[in-house]
C-alpha cells in the first residue's frame, strides 16, 4: 500500500523547547494509524504541523508524494486533510444543517456575482450542496438534530458532528483528536465502529490520537507511539502492548486487566 | 424594554405632532445651533437673546406687520454643532413648525447644507456669526435664503494682517491653527495671503486637531522661528491654553487672534499670558450702544452676555425690521425685503448687499487686553 | 540641540498624561479584557470632582484630591454594576461590553453637560504654573508632579498585583473567573476592587489634567489617545501602557516639532500600525497561545 | 406630522441603513469590529462629490452623472479598504479595533490637509442628488445583495469565521480572504452611503466623518442585533429617529440616548433582533431551530417515565 | 457530612437534575458514575455554588450550605473541575498559594505547600514555572494541589482522568488514595468507572438526572448491568 501520508525528521521548536523531534512515521492509503503517548508527548502539536496550523521547525510532510509544508492550512484542507479538535470547535451558534452544509462549500463554485444575483448556476450548485448535507447527516444519524443550534447538542453528538462536518469536505486523510475523550466504553466502541465505516465508506485513511486503548487496540493497524516529542515506537497493537518501553512510559503495569 | 421603548417613541411623536395648528397672530421664529458639544456656550447665550428680545416685542404688545399686530413664538434647536443635525433641524423648523424665519447658526459649516432646505422651503436663514463666504455665496451665485450680519473670514483675515503689518509692525508672524476647523483653516489662509502680500512673512505655520490640549511642541517649534506675531486663529478655550503654553515656553511674541477669542473664560484662564494682545472683533464692548443690551441681558439671565449675543442681538432687529417690511409674516416676502436692508445695529450699522447678503462695510473693531479687560483701539477697516 | 530637549522635555510631559489615563484603563482590560470606553467620562468626573471640591468647598488640595478620587472610585464602581455586571454575569461577548461602555461615556458626557453646563472651568492654581528653568529650557512643575505621579502608581499598582494577595487572586480572576471563585475568593469583590482602583487612578487623572490643562465636559475624548497608548503598548500590560504612553507622546512631539504638526496624527498613526503589523500584540502585550 | 421633516428623517435612515448593512456583515456575519467605517463614508463621500459636482464650482467636480458617482465612490471606499485590510486583518480583537480606529482617523486628517477639496472649510455645492427614492432604491439592493450573499457560500464562509477560525480554515475556507471580501464589501456599502450622504447634505466637511460617526454606526449594528439584516434596517431606523424623538428633551437627549444604550446592552443583549430575520424563511428557520430545541428536550426526557413535574 | 436532599435543576431549559438524594460520610470516598449528559458535572457545580438548585438543598454538616462560591469553599468544600482550570498566567506556585487564599496561618500555608510538593515532587520542580507550560498531567496534579492547599475537608473531583495517558490516570488515582490517607473525604466523578469503582468505598449510578442505583462500589462493579453499560464488555488496558 502506497503511503498517502509521510513525515520524515519533523521538528518543532516553541523558543527553546523542543516539542516534537525528528519523529518519522507514515500513514498508508486507507489504513487507520494511531498515535499514542503521554499527555504533553507532542501529539497534537503534530496535527498542528499536518494541517499547517504550525509550520516545523525542519523536517518535511509529504501528502501523496507532494510536499505540503508552508502550506496555509485552507489549502492542506482543500487538498484533502481534515481534523477534528480535542476540545471539539463547532460554528457553536449554527443549526447542525448549517455547520454541515458550510463545509461543504468546496464542492460549489460559483462565484460572487453569481451569489448575490442569484443567477441558475448560483441556484443549481446550492441545490447540490444542500443535498449532500442532508445525505451526509443522514448517513450519519444525525438527521433528527437537522435544526437543532449546535452548541445545545449533547456531547457525544457534537464529536460526531464534528466528524461529519470533516468529512462534507470530502477528505482523503482524517486526523481525529481524541475522539473519544470523555466518552463511557459503550459510546466508545460504537465510535470505533463508526471510525471503520466511514473508512470503507468514504475510502478514506485515518490518523487517530487517543487515550482509550481499547479504541486504538481495536481499530488501529498501526500504532505510532511518541514520548517527550520523540517517537518511542511503531508497530501493530501486539507489538505496542508487549513494548517494554512503551509499558514504562505510557501503559503502565495494568494490574486492571488482571482484575477484570 | 422593547415594548416600552416603542411606547416611548410613539408617545413622544404624537406629542411633537401636537405643536402644530395655532393662532394666526402668532409669528413663529425658529433658532439652531449648538446647545451641546464644544461650542454650547455661545448656543445657549444666542437663544436667549433671541428669546429675551421676542419676550420684550411681546411684553411691548407685538409688532405691527402690515397693519395687524403679532406676537412671537421662538422655537429653538440644538443642532449639537453638527452640520447634519442642523439639516435635521432646518427641516423640522421649516416643515414641522412653519416658521417664517430662522436666526442662527454660529458655525459655516452648520449654515452651509441649510441653504438647500431653505430654498425648498422659501425661508430665510439670518447667521449671526458664520464667518465663511460660502454661507451665502456659492460659486458667484447669492443663494437667495441666507443672510447674516457678520463679516467674513477673508475681510477677517486681511484686517488681521493689515492691523499687524500696519500697526504693530509685524514684519514676520507665526500661524497656529486648528486643522480639523474650517473656521480656523479660513482665517489662517487668509491671514496668510494678506500678511504676504504686505510684504511679511510667514515664518511657521503649525496646527493642531480640535480637541488637542498641548501645544507645546509646534509652539517650541514656532519659538525657535522667532516671530514679531503669532496669529491664532481659534476658539478661547485653545487660545488660553496655547497662550499660558507659549508664555511658558518662553515666547514673547505679541499674540492676534480673531473673534473666537472674546469670552470672559479668555480672561480667567489665559490671565497674564494674554495679557498685550490683539483680537479683531466685530464691536467694542465700552461701545455706548451695546450698554443697553448688555445690562437688560445680565438683569435676565444673571451673567454677562458672550460675543454672540450681541450678533444675535442684531439678527433679530434685521429680521423685525425685514418683516416690517415685507408687510406680512411670509418667508419668501422676507427674504425679498431683508435684500439691501438697512439697519442699525448695536454692532455697527447693517447694511445687507443684495449681491452677496453680507452686511458690507462693517468696520472691525481691534480690541487689545490690557489688565484683564478688553480695551477697543480703533475701527479698522481692511483696503 | 535645545530644541530637541526641550521637545523631549515636551513629549514627555504629554506622555506622561496619557500614561496616567491609560493605566486605569490598562488595569480594568487586563482583568476584563474590554475596552473600558467609559473610563475616559470616569476621568473627566475626577477633574470635576476635584475643582468643585477647591473651588466650591474650598477644601484643602490633598482633601479634594481625595474627593476626587474616592468620587470616581464610587462612579466606577457604579457603572460597572448598572452596565457590565448584568452582562458579565450572562456572560456577553466582549463586543456587548464595548458598546455599553461606550452608552456609559455618552450619557457621563451629557449628563455633566445638562447639570453643570458645558462651559469650561479653570482650576485655582495649586502648584506654582511658572517653569522650571534650565538655561533655555522650561520644565513645567506640574508636569514634574505627574510624571512622578504616574510612575508611583504604576508601582504601587505592579506591587499589589505581584506581591499581595488580592492582586494575585485579580490575576486569577482575569484568567478564569471560575477557578478563581472555587478557590474560595469572592470575585465579584474582586472585580468591584479592579474597577474601584480603575476609578480611583481616573480621578487622580483628571484631577492632574484638570489643573494642567482645564476642565470641561469633553475631556474624556482625550483618553481615545490613552487607548491608542495601551494598545501600542500592548494591551493589559501596565509597564506597556506606561511605556506606550510615554512613546506615543514622544513621536507624537517629534513629529509635530520636525516633519509636519499638519500630519502629526497621521504619522503618530502610521508608526501605530507599523508596530502592530510587526508585532501584533503591541510592545509588551501578552502573547495568547492559541491552542488547537 | 409634516412629511418633509419625516422624509429628512427617513432619507437619514436610509442613508444609515446602507452603511450599517455594510458594517453588519463586517461586524454581524464576519465577527470584526471596526471604528473606522466613517473614514470609508468619507471617502465615497467626497469621492462621489468630486465625481458629480459642477467644473465650474470651487472646489472643482466632474460634472458626471449622479450614478456614476454611486459607483466611483463606492469603488474607491473598497479599493482603499483592501489596501488597509492588507495591513490589519492580521490583526486580533481589540487591536483591529485600534487598526481600524486609526485607519479611519487618518482618512480624516487627509482630507483636512487636502486643499482641493475644501480641507477642514468642507466642500459646499454638491449636488441635491440623494432623493427619497435613490436612497429607497438603494436600500432595497443594498438589502437584496446583502441577503443573497449571506445565503451564499461566500457568506457562510465569513459566519464561519465569526464562529470559529480555526475550524474554518480546517473546513478549507480562506479566512483572510473572506475577511478580505467581507471588509471590502461592507466598505464600498460604506462608500456609497457616503455618497448619498453627501448628496442629501449637498456640503461635507472632514468633521462629519468623525470617530462619533463610526461608533454611532456599531452602535446601531449591535443594536439591531448581530448577524441580522432585519435587525441593521430596524436598528437604522430607530436610532435615527430616536434622536429626533427626543428633541423634545432638549440637552437631556443625549442622556437618554447613552441610557437607552446602555438598557438595550444590558436587558436585551442580542440587540433588536438577536439574529432573527423578519423573513418568511428566517422566520421558518427561527421555529425549526425552536421546534429542534423543543424536540431535543423531549427526547432527552423520552426514557424519563417517571413524575412529570415540568 | 454531606447530604444532598432531592435537588433538581434546570440548565438552559432543559431539566438536568430530577430528584438527586445523596450522602457522603465523613472520610469516605463515593464515587458517581454517568454516562455523558446524566448530569454528572451539573451535581458537582450545583453543590459548590455555580448553580442553582430549582427545589431541593444541599447540607454540609447539617448545616444548609451559603448560595456563593466563596462561602462554600470557606466552609470546608473543594472543587477540582473538570478540564482542570489552572491559572495559566501565573506560576506554578501561585496557583497553589492561590488555594490557600482564605487561610491566613502562614506556618500551616507553608507546612502544607511542603506536604503537596512531597506528594508531587514534579511540581517542586517546576515551582516557578508559568502553569500554562505545563502538560496536562502535570495541570492535573496541580489541580489536585492546589485542592490540597484549600485545607478543605471535602473534596469534589471531576473527571481527574479526562485527557490522560494510561500511565497517569494510575497516578492520579493513587493520588486519591492517598488523599484518603491525609484525612479528605471524597466525592468522585469519573468517566473511567473501572476504575472509580475499585477505588471507591461506594457509588451511585446517575441515568438521565437520576440515581438509578446505588451500593457499595464493590458490589456494584459486580453488578453485570453495570458491566455492560460501564464497563465494556471487552477486556481492558494493555492486554488488547
Amino acid at each position: 500500500m502506497a503511503a498517502i501520508l509521510h513525515i520524515r525528521d519533523l521538528t518543532k521548536q516553541f523558543g527553546g523547547l523542543t516539542a516534537v523531534d525528528a519523529v518519522s512515521f507514515s500513514v498508508p492509503e486507507g489504513g487507520i494509524v494511531g498515535l499514542i503517548g503521554p499527555n504533553g508527548a507532542g501529539k497534537t502539536t503534530i496535527f498542528n504541523l499536518i494541517t499547517g496550523i504550525y509550520r516545523p521547525t525542519s523536517g518535511s510532510i509529504e501528502y501523496r508524494g507532494k510536499s505540503i509544508v508552508g502550506l496555509e492550512p485552507f489549502r492542506i484542507a482543500d487538498m484533502g486533510i481534515t481534523r477534528t479538535f480535542q476540545n471539539i470547535r463547532l460554528f457553536k451558534n449554527l443549526s447542525v444543517f448549517d455547520n454541515v452544509l458550510t463545509a461543504c462549500h468546496l464542492s460549489a463554485n460559483y462565484s460572487f456575482a453569481e451569489a448575490i444575483l442569484r443567477l441558475p448556476r448560483f441556484r443549481a450548485q446550492e441545490k447540490h450542496l444542500t443535498a449532500k448535507a442532508e445525505e451526509l447527516l443522514g448517513i450519519m444519524n444525525l438527521s433528527d438534530y437537522r435544526d437543532l443550534i449546535a452548541n445545545n447538542l449533547p456531547y457525544g453528538l457534537q464529536r460526531r458532528l464534528e466528524i461529519v462536518r470533516a468529512l462534507a469536505l470530502n477528505p482523503k486523510l482524517l486526523l481525529l483528536d481524541e475522539p473519544a475523550a470523555g466518552m463511557n466504553p459503550d459510546e466508545t466502541e460504537q465510535l470505533m465502529r463508526l471510525i471503520v465505516r466511514i473508512r470503507d465508506d468514504f475510502g478514506l485513511s485515518v490518523l487517530v490520537i487517543e487515550h482509550h486503548m481499547d479504541l486504538i487496540m481495536g481499530v488501529c493497524e498501526h500504532i505510532v507511539v511518541l514520548n517527550f516529542g520523540e517517537k518511542i515506537a511503531e508497530g501493530s497493537a501486539d507489538e505496542i502492548s508487549k513494548n517494554a518501553q512503551v509499558i514504562e512510559a505510557y501503559l503502565g503495569t495494568s494490574e486492571e486487566a488482571v482484575d477484570a | 424594554m422593547k415594548k416600552v421603548l416603542f411606547a416611548a417613541l410613539a408617545v413622544a411623536l404624537v406629542l411633537a405632532g401636537c405643536g402644530g395648528g395655532g393662532d394666526s397672530n402668532v409669528i413663529k421664529v425658529g433658532w439652531l445651533g449648538a446647545l451641546t458639544g464644544d461650542q454650547a456656550v455661545w448656543g445657549e447665550n444666542e437663544l436667549n437673546t433671541v428669546k429675551m428680545l421676542f419676550e420684550e416685542y411681546n411684553a411691548a404688545g407685538g409688532i405691527e406687520v402690515g397693519g395687524k399686530k403679532y406676537q412671537f413664538e421662538v422655537i429653538g434647536y440644538d443642532n449639537k454643532g453638527d452640520a447634519q443635525e442642523s439639516v435635521n433641524v432646518t427641516k423640522r423648523l421649516t416643515g414641522q413648525d412653519k416658521v417664517v424665519a430662522i436666526i442662527g447658526p454660529n458655525a459655516s459649516g452648520n449654515a452651509i447644507p441649510m441653504a438647500p432646505i431653505l430654498e425648498q422651503a422659501k425661508v430665510p436663514d439670518i447667521a449671526t456669526v458664520a464667518t465663511n463666504p460660502k454661507v451665502t455665496v456659492q460659486d458667484g451665485k447669492v443663494k437667495p435664503y441666507n443672510f447674516r450680519v457678520c463679516f467674513i473670514d477673508p475681510y477677517q483675515g486681511a484686517v488681521a494682517a493689515g492691523f499687524a503689518y500696519d500697526k504693530l509692525n509685524a514684519r514676520t508672524a507665526a500661524v497656529l491653527y486648528d486643522v480639523s476647523d474650517d473656521y480656523s483653516q479660513g482665517l489662517r489662509e487668509f491671514f496668510k495671503i494678506n500678511f504676504e502680500k504686505k510684504g511679511g512673512t510667514i515664518v511657521a505655520d503649525e496646527s493642531f486637531n480640535s480637541g488637542d490640549v498641548d501645544f507645546r511642541p509646534q509652539l517650541s517649534k514656532i519659538k525657535a522661528a522667532n516671530p514679531d506675531v503669532i496669529f491664532m486663529p481659534y476658539f478661547f478655550k485653545e487660545v488660553a491654553l496655547s497662550a499660558n503654553q507659549a508664555r511658558d515656553l518662553g515666547i514673547n511674541a505679541t499674540l492676534l487672534g480673531g473673534d473666537g477669542w472674546p469670552s470672559d473664560q479668555l480672561i480667567s484662564m489665559g490671565g497674564k499670558a494674554v495679557e498685550g494682545s490683539y483680537f479683531v472683533n466685530h464691536l467694542d464692548y465700552a461701545d455706548p450702544a451695546v450698554q443697553d443690551f448688555k445690562s437688560r441681558y445680565k438683569a435676565k439671565y444673571g451673567k454677562e452676555t458672550e460675543l454672540n449675543g450681541f450678533l444675535a442681538h442684531d439678527a433679530v432687529l434685521v429680521f423685525v425690521e425685514g418683516l416690517k417690511k415685507a408687510g406680512k409674516p411670509n418667508g419668501e416676502a422676507i427674504a425679498k425685503a431683508l435684500e439691501g436692508i438697512d439697519v442699525q445695529g448695536i454692532t455697527g450699522r447693517i447694511h445687507i448687499s443684495p449681491e452677496t447678503h453680507n452686511p458690507e462695510g462693517k468696520d472691525a473693531a481691534i480690541l487689545k487686553i490690557v489688565n484683564g479687560q478688553y480695551i477697543f483701539q480703533e475701527k479698522y477697516a481692511a483696503q | 540641540m535645545v530644541q530637541f530637549l526641550q521637545q523631549l522635555i515636551n513629549g514627555l510631559s504629554i506622555g506622561s498624561v496619557y500614561a496616567l489615563m491609560a493605566v486605569g484603563y490598562s488595569l480594568v482590560y487586563s482583568i476584563m479584557n474590554f475596552s473600558n470606553f467609559a473610563h475616559g467620562g470616569v476621568i473627566m468626573l475626577g477633574a470635576y470632582f476635584g475643582f468643585f471640591g477647591l473651588t466650591l468647598l474650598k477644601l484643602p488640595f490633598a482633601v479634594a484630591f481625595l474627593l476626587a478620587s474616592f468620587g470616581t472610585l464610587l462612579v466606577a464602581i457604579i457603572v460597572e454594576r448598572i452596565a457590565y455586571k448584568p452582562l458579565r454575569e450572562r456572560k456577553a461577548p466582549f463586543l456587548y461590553f464595548i458598546i455599553s461602555a461606550m452608552g456609559a461615556s455618552i450619557l457621563l458626557e451629557n449628563l455633566v453637560i445638562a447639570t453643570i453646563g458645558p462651559t469650561f472651568r479653570t482650576y485655582p492654581e495649586v502648584f506654582p504654573k511658572t517653569p522650571i528653568e534650565l538655561g533655555p529650557l522650561a520644565i513645567g512643575r506640574l508636569d514634574l508632579i505627574i510624571f512622578v505621579i504616574s510612575a508611583v502608581s504604576l508601582s504601587f499598582l505592579i506591587f499589589f498585583i505581584d506581591k499581595t494577595k488580592l492582586g494575585k487572586a485579580i490575576q486569577a480572576a482575569s484568567y478564569n473567573v471560575k477557578a478563581c471563585a472555587l478557590m474560595g475568593v469572592n470575585t465579584d469583590k474582586v472585580i468591584l476592587t479592579v474597577f474601584g482602583l480603575g476609578g480611583f487612578l481616573a480621578g487622580i487623572a483628571g484631577v492632574f489634567f484638570g489643573m494642567k490643562y482645564t476642565v470641561y465636559p469633553q475631556i474624556g475624548n482625550i483618553t481615545t489617545k490613552s487607548f491608542i497608548a495601551a494598545v501600542f503598548g500592548g494591551l493589559g500590560s501596565l509597564p506597556g501602557a506606561v511605556l506606550g504612553s510615554v512613546l506615543l507622546g514622544i513621536i507624537e512631539t517629534f513629529v509635530a516639532g520636525y516633519l509636519s504638526s499638519q500630519f502629526r496624527d497621521l504619522i503618530a498613526f502610521v508608526i501605530l500600525i507599523a508596530v502592530l503589523v510587526l508585532r501584533p500584540t503591541g510592545i509588551m502585550g501578552k502573547v495568547t497561545e492559541d491552542k488547537a | 406630522m409634516d412629511w418633509t421633516y419625516i422624509q429628512g428623517i427617513l432619507m437619514l435612515a436610509g442613508i444609515n441603513m446602507i452603511a450599517v448593512l455594510g458594517l453588519s456583515l463586517l461586524t454581524g456575519f464576519t465577527g470584526l469590529f471596526s471604528f473606522g467605517h466613517a473614514g470609508f463614508m468619507a471617502i465615497g463621500a467626497y469621492v462621489g462629490a468630486w465625481i458629480s459636482a459642477s467644473p465650474a464650482s470651487t472646489p472643482a467636480g466632474m460634472g458626471l452623472p449622479f450614478i456614476l458617482a454611486i459607483v466611483g465612490g463606492g469603488a474607491a471606499a473598497g479599493v482603499v479598504s483592501y489596501f488597509i485590510g492588507r495591513i490589519s486583518l492580521n490583526l486580533k480583537g481589540d487591536y483591529f479595533c485600534i487598526a481600524t480606529l486609526g485607519f479611519g482617523e487618518a482618512i480624516r486628517l487627509i482630507f483636512n490637509n487636502v486643499n482641493r477639496f475644501g480641507g477642514a472649510r468642507g466642500w459646499p455645492g454638491v449636488p441635491s442628488n440623494s432623493s427619497f427614492l435613490a436612497i429607497l432604491i438603494a436600500d432595497i439592493v443594498a438589502v437584496l445583495f446583502l441577503a443573497n450573499l449571506v445565503k451564499s457560500r461566500h457568506g457562510r464562509n465569513m459566519i464561519a469565521v465569526r464562529e470559529e477560525e480555526l475550524a474554518a480554515q480546517i473546513a478549507g475556507i480562506d479566512v483572510f480572504r473572506s475577511k478580505m471580501t467581507s471588509l471590502v464589501i461592507s466598505a464600498v456599502y460604506a462608500g456609497v452611503a457616503g455618497v448619498f450622504f453627501a448628496h442629501y447634505m449637498t456640503f461635507i466637511q472632514p468633521k462629519m466623518f468623525s470617530l462619533t460617526k463610526s461608533t454611532e454606526l456599531t452602535i446601531i449594528v449591535i443594536f439591531g442585533g448581530l448577524g441580522s439584516i432585519s435587525g441593521s434596517v430596524l436598528g437604522a431606523l430607530v436610532l435615527t429617529a430616536l434622536p429626533e424623538v427626543l428633541r423634545a428633551f432638549e440637552i437631556w437627549r443625549l442622556v437618554f440616548y447613552g441610557a437607552a444604550v446602555i438598557l438595550i446592552m444590558v436587558s436585551r443583549p442580542k440587540g433588536l433582533m438577536g439574529g432573527l430575520e423578519l423573513t418568511p424563511s428566517g422566520i421558518r428557520k427561527w421555529t425549526a431551530e425552536r421546534n429542534a430545541l423543543r424536540q431535543a428536550k423531549a427526547t432527552l426526557l423520552a426514557e424519563d417515565s417517571g413524575r412529570k413535574e415540568d | 457530612m454531606l447530604e444532598v436532599k432531592n435537588l433538581h435543576v434546570a440548565y438552559g431549559g432543559i431539566r438536568a437534575l430530577k430528584g438527586i438524594s445523596l450522602s457522603v460520610q465523613k472520610g469516605e470516598i463515593v464515587t458517581i458514575i454517568g454516562a455523558n449528559g446524566a448530569g454528572k458535572s451539573t451535581l458537582l457545580n450545583t453543590i459548590s455554588g455555580f448553580l442553582k438548585p430549582v427545589r431541593g438543598s444541599v447540607l454540609y454538616k447539617g448545616k444548609v450550605l451559603p448560595r456563593r462560591p466563596d462561602l462554600i469553599v470557606k466552609s470546608g468544600i473543594c472543587h477540582v473541575p473538570e478540564g482542570r482550570l489552572i491559572f495559566a498566567n501565573l506560576s506554578l506556585e501561585d496557583n497553589l498559594l492561590l488555594g490557600a487564599y482564605l487561610r491566613n496561618d502562614r506556618k500551616a500555608i507553608q507546612s502544607d505547600l511542603e506536604k503537596v510538593y512531597q506528594l508531587f515532587p514534579r511540581l517542586k520542580e517546576r515551582r516557578a514555572q508559568r502553569a500554562g507550560t505545563l502538560s496536562g498531567g502535570e495541570q492535573q496534579m496541580l489541580a489536585m494541589g492546589r485542592a490540597l492547599m484549600t485545607n478543605g475537608e471535602l473534596i469534589l473531583m471531576d473527571e481527574p482522568s479526562l485527557g490522560l495517558a494510561p500511565l497517569l490516570v494510575q497516578t492520579v488515582f493513587d493520588i486519591i488514595e492517598q488523599f484518603r490517607g491525609l484525612g479528605k473525604t471524597i466525592l468522585l466523578v469519573e468517566q473511567n468507572a473501572f476504575k472509580a469503582l475499585q477505588l471507591a468505598d461506594r457509588a451511585y449510578i446517575l441515568e438521565q438526572g437520576r440515581i438509578v442505583k446505588e451500593g457499595p462500589a464493590r458490589e456494584l462493579a459486580r453488578d453485570p448491568a453495570i458491566k455492560a453499560a460501564y464497563l465494556g464488555s471487552r477486556s481492558r488496558g494493555g492486554g488488547g
